[in-house]
């Protein structure tokens, strides 16, 4: 079995390598069929890890492949840990990352980068099961760079233009900002635990629940609580939580594919896996859950306004996803971990799929990515429409579709959570679901309904994507639809992670929702009875009368909540305060001290100015030397005489 | 003059009629103190400049030869002996600075020569 | 046998002796002088390997002793030997001797013996500073090695090559000559040269911290610590590639070795008392420096202060242990530091040479170091491009890469002694990112800029060889750190338990 | 007062006057010859202290070669005593002033630190004794070195001597004995081979 995961991680790599630096061997199609076979190799060997774990009931696999190096007293080594959780997720990102390679044959034919693009994604898919099958921190760490660094890259895919490249520097500066208190988290665990085992440090989690570190003098930190929250710091970059969600819109420039599976559906949920994976070390800590809890609440609800107002169809999507793993951040809050990863299932499914419409879309409209160019494209691309729709409904949680379920759950876990926050994230999440129908229904009816809006070249181009894009619109639509519906009572209520994620019983709030739970469809029957189901609903039928029915009340709209309109066009200013105070300042901070620090201050006072000193006080004692022989015989015979002089009187 | 440092008790009689190292010394500090306010009062002629170094010299020899004397070791005599050497080649070589230099600058007047100057 | 071949005095003298002959061979036949050269650059690399192979990892003893009188009349002899902490440093100056020549191949047009020639006798004495184990030897070797480097920035340099030689000669020979005076009143207590000597030698607080300030004078300007540091973007700038990248990846790592030959061992109780000082001086060489990269114009002196902030993790490594062992009671944090320290060096050599010789690469072309000049390299250069971003990711301390295992490892030792350490150099992984990329995003990626972009040219086979030895070399490392960890552990081990029994 | 310290006042009256007349008359040829007087002065001084080997190398060497060479100069260069004597009174008092301080000095110094260890009086020397062997008998062996060194001194004091009053006059003619030595046939002349008639044209 170990080959078998060694075989799972390394093709990717494989296909990476070959695709990336012997693609002038194998060529444009060479390429991508090294890439996508090594994916779909890492697919079939996934489905049948997930197999041999949940069918087989084999015992989770904790073992490491070598050993990294050994430095005091620590074994540094990279292992996999394959366990439920892992094994559902590997599956999740192969299957995803197999669509996104077959989508991408269609969408990127004929750009320069292709064989570089492929490289990428396959580099990409090796990093995020490097991730996600990791045994240890460092693994963790490693992956979590990793998929960081070919985030940046693909970000920056198309790097003569000036946004993209600034995007890609963004997402990686702000990932590095949470990779900073990320490291100070490891760095923590392996301090207090001395290992950077999984296995270990969870079995001696309870041992260090109760020490305490003093940070600032005077005030005393549960270690735990400072650990998690330096570790979800973090998650809170690259899963793109509030105040670090800054670079995920602005990720937007890379390639379509991309932000489907990168920015979407795999890396932006690894700060969700890390906290689930990390449970028996969070459950210790009910600070930092709530900490989770509240700002994954915030997330969920202020990120979803601002998708409202967006104009860009793949921002909308963008800042959908900063809301949906809102959700599921509020839902590691509420130690409904397993809620939480149902949903990251469920959204990696709708959510791609919603991108690769999206891109779909925009290869119609010859990329242009404007939504008020749109509209009426329905009778153009059924196929797009069909399952933009699907992911649409999935995303505002209609039941049956695979949104409803997950989200649900993470309401009512949320909203059984005793956490201090619980009543602020539960209003949040539950607001948030009104929003999210908002802006899914303003962009879908944007784009696929209403008056033509776009110019007569563009039009006349118009036609339904070729197959290798709708295919895969299509193996996502499925599970988008049904995945919910087969996976929820083993996921959230069927003991399905079995030791993989601990939950401390007081905490234990899917039980709780699970004893109000009788089987899916009933689910489905009783949302009905659900504030959140009237609220989606009601969202679309808004959405409904304001951009289909009545266009004109969208600027009668806009008019009258003006203030609110302008808060989120400038997103809260924080891309403008990280720009003008945190950019600009550290800049300034560098140029001062260069300036004065180092030009002025050593080097023109210490360094130039013991030189200049010593010049000046030769220049004035170089006038002893008048070259007259008599005054160098003085001074000698003087010199002399004060010699004598000294040994005489002493 | 100095004689209550001298040999001390064990000279007896013949100490009046001996002349002691101290003479030899004070004339030597007299010899050497002279060449030493050549130097200054003749600081325009390098001719007499070397003479003056030349009597210093002279000075130091006769020192040398005293305590020689004096001790009973032929080290001193020896050193002068090395002394007369190396002020020959000094005058020597300073005479003949003094002949270029003179050819170069139709004088010898010390107050032109400044090109050491800093 | 293998033990009988002195394979030190070998590594030492080859290059020597090849780079007189490379001399002699004069300017007339440029290249007869290159093929020399590389062939003893490669001979030499040849026998620095069996030190590694034939490392005893089991021991902290000195290995590969060369014991032979030199000045019997002072006790001074021509004693050479390794451990775990030199050793590394040897193959790492062998290793980039070789790229160097090889790169010097078509930049180098003037004077081509004497440049390859000085680059040969600067690697053996190099080498030598690394195996002496005798206070004077150690001295000779320290101060030849500025000869060389003088002559290639004076000779082969910028238009402002003389002020950064001058500059460069006087802050170092100013350190070295305190030291110099340290190692004779050592001399004076002890009446022996050997630094295994010194090492052993009782002395009080008062003369250890005048012995330690001597030291660290020596040794911090050549590191460069903050506030000695002026010197290295001065001369990095004004240095040809090649000069570059031997100041950067190997004389840097002298100071450090330094502190961990001498300063440690032979005054560990001032080493103890002024650690503060030390480490405060890293962390603004970490804080400060980075910032300061930040708004370079010029790619070199961007690198340049990017060096200066890598090794101040490699000298607060080196001195946290007294604060660790302090907090925890225990050796493994302060080894886990000193290793980092260790692998930070080596590994410092290899990305900060790569990223010299990536400027290099460009300036050949353009003859312009500002990155104003510079905008969508990665148009007409794609390969070139490739690597530099690489070499721009592990700059920034990517796992995978080398310069992830030493910082990574020097985080996790020093939150051990205060997490506030540990934050402070955290940042660096923001801000080591940040001026790192900015330049990289403006230089590399982005439209053509101008038409002199335009005409660039990508990588040639030489270059690419080069580059992509030390691609592998830097992947290597940070794929798999333990090869290298092993080899130094015996030796840090014992250093540390040597430094933390009080000498008074 | 016995003999020998009238010889030994007399002498070093003279020698002192001398010297003192040295350093005072105007006329550098009157210092050279005041300065022979010293020396002879004191060559009878060191006769007084048994190093006649000296005493004579004294008066052989120094005024027999050195000083006439200092009357040699002198007289070869046409000197301006005038211009050289300019200032000279005014630095008489400094002059004056200087020799004293060192003169008390060193009286200082002999009065009150100096003492030579009992029983250090000259020895009686025997009969046969000589000063030149006695000399020789220490200088060719223990001295050896110092004087091989002395020699080569004085070598390198005669080239440089030579060296810097060389003076190549390009309008003299002299012969190059090695390049008369060196000459070959064919630089000097060259056979022609022509016909013995010209046709006329």
């Amino acid at each position: 079995m170990e080959n078998i995961y060694l075989a799972i991680v390394l093709a990717p790599l494989a296909g990476a390598v070959i695709a990336g630096l012997f693609g002038r061997w194998v060529g444009r199609s060479g390429a991508h069929w090294v890439a996508t076979l090594s994916v779909a190799v890492s697919f079939l060997l996934s489905l049948l890890v997930l197999k041999h774990v949940l069918f087989d009931g084999a015992p989770p696999f904790d073992g490491s492949i070598y050993t990294w190096m050994v430095a005091g007293g620590i074994h540094f080594e990279i292992g996999f840990l394959v366990d439920r959780l892992t094994a559902l997720m590997i599956t999740v990102v192969t299957f995803v990352s197999l669509a996104v390679h077959i989508y991408t044959i269609g969408y990127l034919r004929g750009d320069p980068g292709y064989k570089r693009f492929f490289s990428y994604i396959a580099l990409f898919t090796f990093a995020m099961l490097m991730l996600v099958m990791a045994n240890n921190f460092l693994q963790l760490f490693f992956g979590w760079e990793g998929v960081g660094l070919v985030s940046y890259l693909l970000i920056g895919f198309w790097y003569e233009r000036e946004s993209a490249n600034f995007a890609a520097l963004k997402a990686f500066l702000v990932n590095r900002v949470g990779d900073f208190a990320f490291v100070l988290g490891i760095a923590l665990v392996v301090m207090y635990f001395n290992t950077l085992n999984y296995e270990s440090v969870f079995r001696a989690a309870p041992l260090v629940a109760d020490l305490s570190i003093h940070v600032i003098p005077g005030t005393s930190w549960s270690v735990v609580t400072l650990i998690c929250l330096l570790l979800f710091v973090g998650a809170t970059a690259k899963s793109a939580q509030i105040p670090l969600h800054v670079w995920l819109p602005d990720s937007m420039e890379g390639p379509t594919p991309i932000s489907a599976l990168i920015h979407a559906a795999t890396m932006v949920t690894a700060g969700i896996f890390m906290v689930a994976r990390l449970s028996p070390l969070f459950e210790h800590s009910a600070t930092a859950l709530n900490v989770v809890l509240v700002l994954g609440g915030a997330t969920a609800f202020f990120m979803g306004l601002v998708g409202i107002v967006q104009t860009d169809i793949k921002r909308v999507i963008a800042y959908s996803t900063i809301s949906q793993l809102g959700y599921m951040t509020a839902a590691l809050g509420a130690s409904a971990y397993a809620a939480a990863i149902f949903h990251l299932m469920t959204h990696a499914f709708f959510k791609a799929l919603l991108f690769l419409g999206a891109g779909s879309v925009i290869i119609a409209m010859h990329h242009d990515q404007d939504m008020r160019n749109m509209g009426g494209l329905r009778k153009y691309m059924p196929i797009t429409y069909i399952t933009f729709l699907i992911g649409a409904l999935a995303l505002c949680g209609i039941p049956p579709f695979a949104g409803f379920f997950s989200k649900d759950s993470i309401i009512a876990a949320v909203q059984a959570s005793q956490l201090p926050g619980a009543e602020f994230a539960y209003y949040c999440v539950l607001g948030g679901v009104f929003v999210t129908a908002l802006y899914t229904f303003r962009m879908f009816f944007l784009v696929f309904h209403g008056k033509e809006r776009m110019d007569e070249p563009t039009r006349k181009h118009l036609r339904e994507s070729p197959a290798v894009i709708t295919i895969p619109l299509i193996m996502l639509a499925i599970p988008s639809a049904l995945v919910g519906w087969f996976t929820i009572k083993p996921i959230l209520f069927g003991n399905y992670f079995g030791n993989s994620i601990q939950v401390l019983p007081a905490h234990d709030v899917l039980a709780k929702v699970g004893r109000e739970f009788h089987g899916a469809g009933a689910m489905a029957g009783d949302s009905i009875h659900t504030p959140a189901f009237w609220l989606a609903v009601g969202g679309i039928f808004l959405m409904w009368v304001v951009y289909w029915l009545r266009p004109a009340l969208a600027g009668v709209l806009r008019r009258a909540l003006a203030p609110l309109y302008y808060v989120l066009e400038h997103k809260y200013w924080f891309d403008d305060f990280n720009e003008k105070v945190v950019a600009a300042g550290g800049r300034g901070v560098g140029r001062a001290l260069w300036r004065i620090g180092d030009v002025r201050l050593i080097d023109g006072l210490m360094v130039n100015g013991s030189a200049w000193l010593v010049g000046r006080w030769a220049s004035v004692s170089r006038r002893i030397q008048t070259g007259f022989l008599y005054h160098y015989a003085f001074t000698m015979l003087v010199g002399l005489l004060l010699l004598l002089s000294w040994f005489v009187i002493r | 003059m100095g004689r209550r440092v001298g040999y001390g008790a064990g000279g007896g009689g013949r100490v009046s009629l001996m002349i002691t190292l101290q003479e030899y010394l004070v004339l030597g500090a007299v010899l050497f103190c002279i060449g030493v306010a050549g130097i200054f009062i003749n600081r325009k002629n390098v001719i007499v400049l070397l003479m003056s170094i030349e009597l210093m010299l002279l000075a130091a020899n006769m020192n040398f030869i005293a305590f020689s004397h004096f001790l009973g070791n032929a080290a001193g005599q020896i050193f002068v002996l090395f002394i007369l050497t190396v002020a020959a080649a000094e005058s020597a070589i300073g005479l003949a600075i003094l002949v270029v230099l003179f050819r170069n600058r139709r004088s010898i007047n010390v107050e032109d020569i400044d090109s050491l100057k800093g | 046998m293998f033990y009988h071949i002195p394979w030190l005095s070998l590594a030492i003298w080859t290059p020597i002796v090849g780079g007189v002959l490379v001399l002699l061979s004069g300017d007339k036949a440029p290249d007869g002088a290159r093929r020399i050269a590389v062939l003893f650059a490669l001979v030499t690399f040849l026998l620095t390997l069996p030190l590694y192979i034939g490392f005893d990892v089991t021991t902290a003893q000195m290995q590969f002793r060369e014991h032979l009188p030199w000045i019997p009349a002072f006790n001074i002899y021509y004693s050479l030997g390794v451990d775990g902490i030199s050793m590394p440093l040897i193959l790492l100056t062998s290793f980039m001797t070789v790229l160097v020549v090889i790169v010097g191949w078509v930049s180098i047009q003037k004077r081509v013996a004497q440049y390859m020639a000085a680059f040969l006798i600067m690697e053996g004495v190099i080498i030598g500073v690394f195996s002496a184990l005798d206070a004077i030897l150690f001295y000779v070797f320290w101060e030849s090695m500025l000869i060389p480097m003088f002559l290639i920035i004076g000779i082969w340099g910028g238009p402002r090559r003389v002020y950064a030689t001058i500059k460069f000669f006087l802050y170092t020979f100013l350190g070295s000559v305190l030291m110099l005076v340290a190692l004779i009143y050592l001399h004076f207590r002890s009446g022996s040269f050997s630094i295994l000597d010194f090492q052993t030698l009782k002395l009080t607080m008062n003369e250890q911290l005048l012995i330690f300030i001597a030291f660290l004078l020596a040794f911090a300007v050549k590191v460069p610590m903050w506030p000695v540091h002026t010197w290295l973007p001065d001369a990095h700038v004004e240095a040809p590639t090649g000069g570059s990248v031997i100041l950067a990846a190997i004389m840097l790592k002298i100071g450090a070795y330094g502190f961990l030959r001498f300063s440690l061992p032979i005054t560990p109780d001032a080493s103890h008392r002024l650690a503060w000082l030390m480490i405060a001086l890293s962390l603004v060489a970490v804080v400060y420096i980075s910032l300061v990269a930040m708004v370079q114009k010029d790619m070199k002196k961007l690198i340049a202060y990017s060096s200066i902030a890598h090794m101040g993790f490699v000298t607060l490594a080196f001195f946290i242990p007294f604060a660790i062992y302090a907090s925890t009671k225990s050796l493994n944090g302060a080894v886990l530091a000193v290793e980092g320290g260790i692998v930070q060096m080596v590994s410092h050599g290899f990305i900060s040479g790569a990223l010299f010789l990536s400027v290099g690469v460009l300036y050949e072309r353009m003859h312009s170091r500002a990155i104003a000049d510079y905008g969508g390299v990665v148009n007409r250069m794609p390969v070139f491009a490739a690597l530099a971003v690489f070499f721009a990711m592990a700059n920034s301390g990517l796992p995978g890469t080398s310069g992830f295992v030493g910082e990574f490892m020097i985080i996790l030792a020093s939150v051990r002694a205060d997490i506030w350490y540990a934050v402070l150099l955290a940042t660096a992984l923001v801000t080591g990112a940040a001026y790192t990329l900015w330049m990289v995003k403006r230089v590399i990626f982005g439209a053509v800029a101008n038409e002199r972009v335009d005409a660039l040219q990508d990588l040639d086979g030489r270059e690419f060889l080069v580059l992509g030895l030390l691609a592998v070399a830097v992947l290597a490392l940070g794929v798999w750190p333990a090869p290298l960890i092993d080899v130094t552990h015996m030796s840090v081990q014992n250093l540390l338990s040597h430094i933390m029994i009080s000498k008074l | 007062m016995g003999f020998e310290q009238f010889i030994f006042y007399v002498f070093a009256a003279l020698l002192v006057f001398a010297a003192l007349r040295v350093v005072t008359v105007r006329n550098p040829v009157h210092a050279v010859l005041f300065l022979v007087l010293a020396f002879f002065s004191s060559a009878a001084l060191w006769l007084l202290l048994e190093a006649e080997f000296l005493a004579l190398v004294l008066v052989l060497v120094y005024v027999g070669a050195v000083m006439v060479l200092f009357l040699f100069v002198i007289m070869m260069l046409d000197i301006d005593i005038a211009v050289l004597r300019e200032g000279f009174t005014r630095y008489v008092p400094v002059g004056v002033f200087v020799g004293l301080a060192i003169v008390v000095e060193m009286a200082l110094v002999l009065i009150r630190y100096f003492a030579l260890p009992a029983g250090a009086a000259p020895k009686q020397l025997p009969a046969d004794y000589s000063n030149t062997r006695m000399l020789g008998d220490v200088l060719y062996t223990h001295y050896v070195y110092s004087f091989e060194i002395a020699a080569a001194i004085l070598l390198v004091a005669i080239i440089a001597a030579i060296v810097l009053t060389l003076r190549r006059r390009p309008d003299t003619k002299h012969q190059d004995p090695a390049r008369q030595v060196r000459v070959r046939r064919r630089d000097r002349i060259r056979i022609v081979k022509m016909d013995a008639e010209k046709k006329t044209p």
